[in-house]
């Protein structure tokens, strides 16, 4: 349930810049979720619809549409690109339960499978994200 | 699109005041300071945080003894109670194996500590800094508006030679700096205040090099008895805290 | 397309051996270590670089009291010889006013100096590297494939719980480490030879906690003739430099 | 005269590339030089040209082509943009040149112009890069 933090943390994104572009009421907001962070969809749209309730009026009838990222890792030393579910079996509960929380400990708990290096980069598909938001002034 | 930056504000909305200790040199005693600081505090009755933004050599886990705890995960993670401090570390995360992060994986863990973690109302948020004037130190002054400075020396030319370059900036940027701790003095001089008052910032005193310190490291009950601490309590009655 | 990264090698092809002195931690030494060594080879009569790659906190001048200064322009930048060394620091540029920097700029910085500095041939290039495994570390193992490392700790819980990371990640890296010099010795105490020996890496040796050593600082000549220096120069027989 | 190793690097660049893609000749290099580096253009050529003669083969009938780029300076703080040659004339002449060595000491000698901060980013025109390599297999 810390997929509730990040709910949030979208909502509050999504009112303020509702704010700075005067729309009075939001029709659609769509959500990226990287592969990375391996959000439990459920919960997250479960948290995201609770909130919505709470806040009243500008969110009332939105459309929420969740598009999940594939991650791209490449390897600074080598170049090499992967994805993070190619390697994801490797790795124990407690390693993967951490890259859910932080998704940068995939430094830590991983490698480069080419050249062994933890000097990669996670190009696409790190965590939670607006695609965009539609709304009427 | 950002999406976590936002709610960021909220998170630490009921924190009354935000403490980064800082230094702009290593091994002076920040991780110290902000870990006695934080046991002191708890001991005066106040709800504290301690939040280890060094995250190359988190050190405050060491100091308190900290072991087999996580966060738990409420609408958010909650930073286990160590002492009575709600102590949160990339060390939860990192089972505290060697992490290689770029400057850009620093502000990414930063931003994604700062919106999950649950501090609820505290009376202070203790951060313990890492050296230098990097990502960390800019991300605090860009996320944590209300954080003041408290900034720690040593009694070396070397080491002023780093330190005075952050007062500089703070100073500049107009960050409040509660003022400057000489530690790991050895023998009585006046340099370090006087360089600290020609700098027209406040220096709030010295703490002596305490030769058994190493033996409480690891034990909170032990460090509340060293003599760093009773030093450091004098200390802080010359600052608002 | 970025053009400079592919001169590196050819700016550094007539180095022989390249030594970074690194910790992972801050305030153990690493830049006395650092400028020491490069003084004492010099002594020996070997042609030496010395690179300062603390950006934040650059040190190495202050220890050899580098003063006035500039690289001279000759398709390049020549280093200015200091004490027999040809020293480059980021303070030429910065007149040792704050720098802020983050990551991407680290590594900008890196590359340009690697890619501009031209050092000509020498039997040693000496590297005083920051605390940390961030984006400078990073760089020295992707960019100067052929450096070694001399790592620095102090025997201290809260060091060697950093120092253990770097070690941990040079080693699974196959990258090559001189040994590990222990450093700020006050009392006699096995603890840290044993742990390093227990990583199956090679300890060097220990250098004692120096009272007089702060007197020495900035000025060459008598740096060569503290007791930081003669156990320093014990210690090097125990290695190959 | 530092222009020389930069002039050095583009052209060593070049080579490893035209290996790479198995070129035999290289008929063309499009060079951007950024605002913020303040390159001696003509020096700069004359050090292109110097080292194209001693390459032979490869490169000897190679048009060079020269774009300046503007800077862009970002704000991290305010978010506020700016070039470089905006503030140019606040600098002396001593950090000026210290801008032309290492472009990011920029962040040590200037401040964004609205906010006062030392953070920002240098979006476009740090220094030399290439833009384009045309070549014969
Ligand atoms: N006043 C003091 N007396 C004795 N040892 C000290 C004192 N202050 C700090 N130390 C020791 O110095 C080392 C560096 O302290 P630390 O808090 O890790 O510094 P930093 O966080 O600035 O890198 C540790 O081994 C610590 O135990
Ligand atoms: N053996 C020693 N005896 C006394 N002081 C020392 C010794 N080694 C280092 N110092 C002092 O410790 C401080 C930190 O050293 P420094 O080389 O700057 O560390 P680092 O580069 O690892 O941050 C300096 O004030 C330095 O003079
Ligand atoms: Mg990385
Ligand atoms: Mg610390
Ligand atoms: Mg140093
Ligand atoms: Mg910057
Ligand atoms: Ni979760
Ligand atoms: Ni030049
Ligand atoms: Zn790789
Ligand atoms: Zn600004």
């Amino acid at each position: 349930m810390h997929e509730w933090a990040l709910a949030e943390s979208i909502l509050s994104t999504v009112l303020e810049a509702a704010e700075k572009e005067k729309l009075k009421t939001i029709a659609e907001i769509k959500i990226g979720i990287g592969e990375l962070q391996q959000i439990e969809q459920d919960i997250f749209e479960f948290a995201l619809n609770e909130i919505i309730k709470s806040h009243g009026k500008k969110l009332k009838n939105v459309k929420i549409s969740i598009e999940t990222e594939e991650s791209t890792l490449k390897c600074k030393i080598c170049e090499h690109t992967w994805k993070f579910s190619d390697m994801k079996k490797k790795l124990n509960e407690d390693e993967s339960e951490a890259i859910h929380f932080i998704p940068e400990v995939a430094f830590v708990h991983t490698r480069c499978p080419k050249c062994g290096s933890p000097d990669f980069e996670i190009t696409t598909g790190r965590g939670v994200s607006i695609i965009s938001i539609k709304g009427k002034r | 699109m950002e999406a976590r930056v936002s709610v960021i504000e909220k998170r630490l909305k009921s924190i009354k005041r935000i403490i980064s200790v800082a230094s702009g040199k290593g091994g002076v005693g920040k991780s110290l300071v902000a870990s006695t600081l934080a046991l002191n505090l708890v001991e005066k009755g106040h709800k504290v945080g301690l939040l280890d933004l060094d995250l190359y050599g988190p050190s405050s886990h060491i100091i308190l003894g900290v072991k087999d705890v996580f966060p738990e995960e409420e609408k958010g993670i909650i930073p286990p109670k160590i002492h009575g401090i709600k102590f949160m570390s990339i060390v939860y995360f990192t089972e505290d194996k060697p992490s290689a992060f770029r400057g850009i994986d620093i502000t990414n863990i930063i931003i994604e500590l700062l919106a999950i973690t649950q501090w609820g109302a505290l009376d202070y948020l203790i951060i313990d800094m890492p050296p230098g004037i990097g990502d960390e130190t800019l991300d605090v002054i860009r996320f944590i508006k209300k954080s003041e400075f408290l900034v720690v020396t040593t009694p070396s030319k070397v080491v002023m030679g780093a330190v005075s370059k952050l007062l500089k900036i703070l100073k500049e940027l107009k960050i409040p700096v509660i003022g400057v701790l000489e530690n790991m003095k050895m023998t009585e001089s006046p340099i370090i205040e006087d360089s600290i008052i020609e700098m027209n910032l406040p220096f709030i005193g010295s703490i002596f090099f305490d030769e058994n310190l190493e033996d409480a490291i690891g034990d909170g009950d032990l460090l509340l008895k060293t003599k760093f601490m009773e030093e450091l309590d004098n200390n802080l009655k010359k600052t608002n805290l």
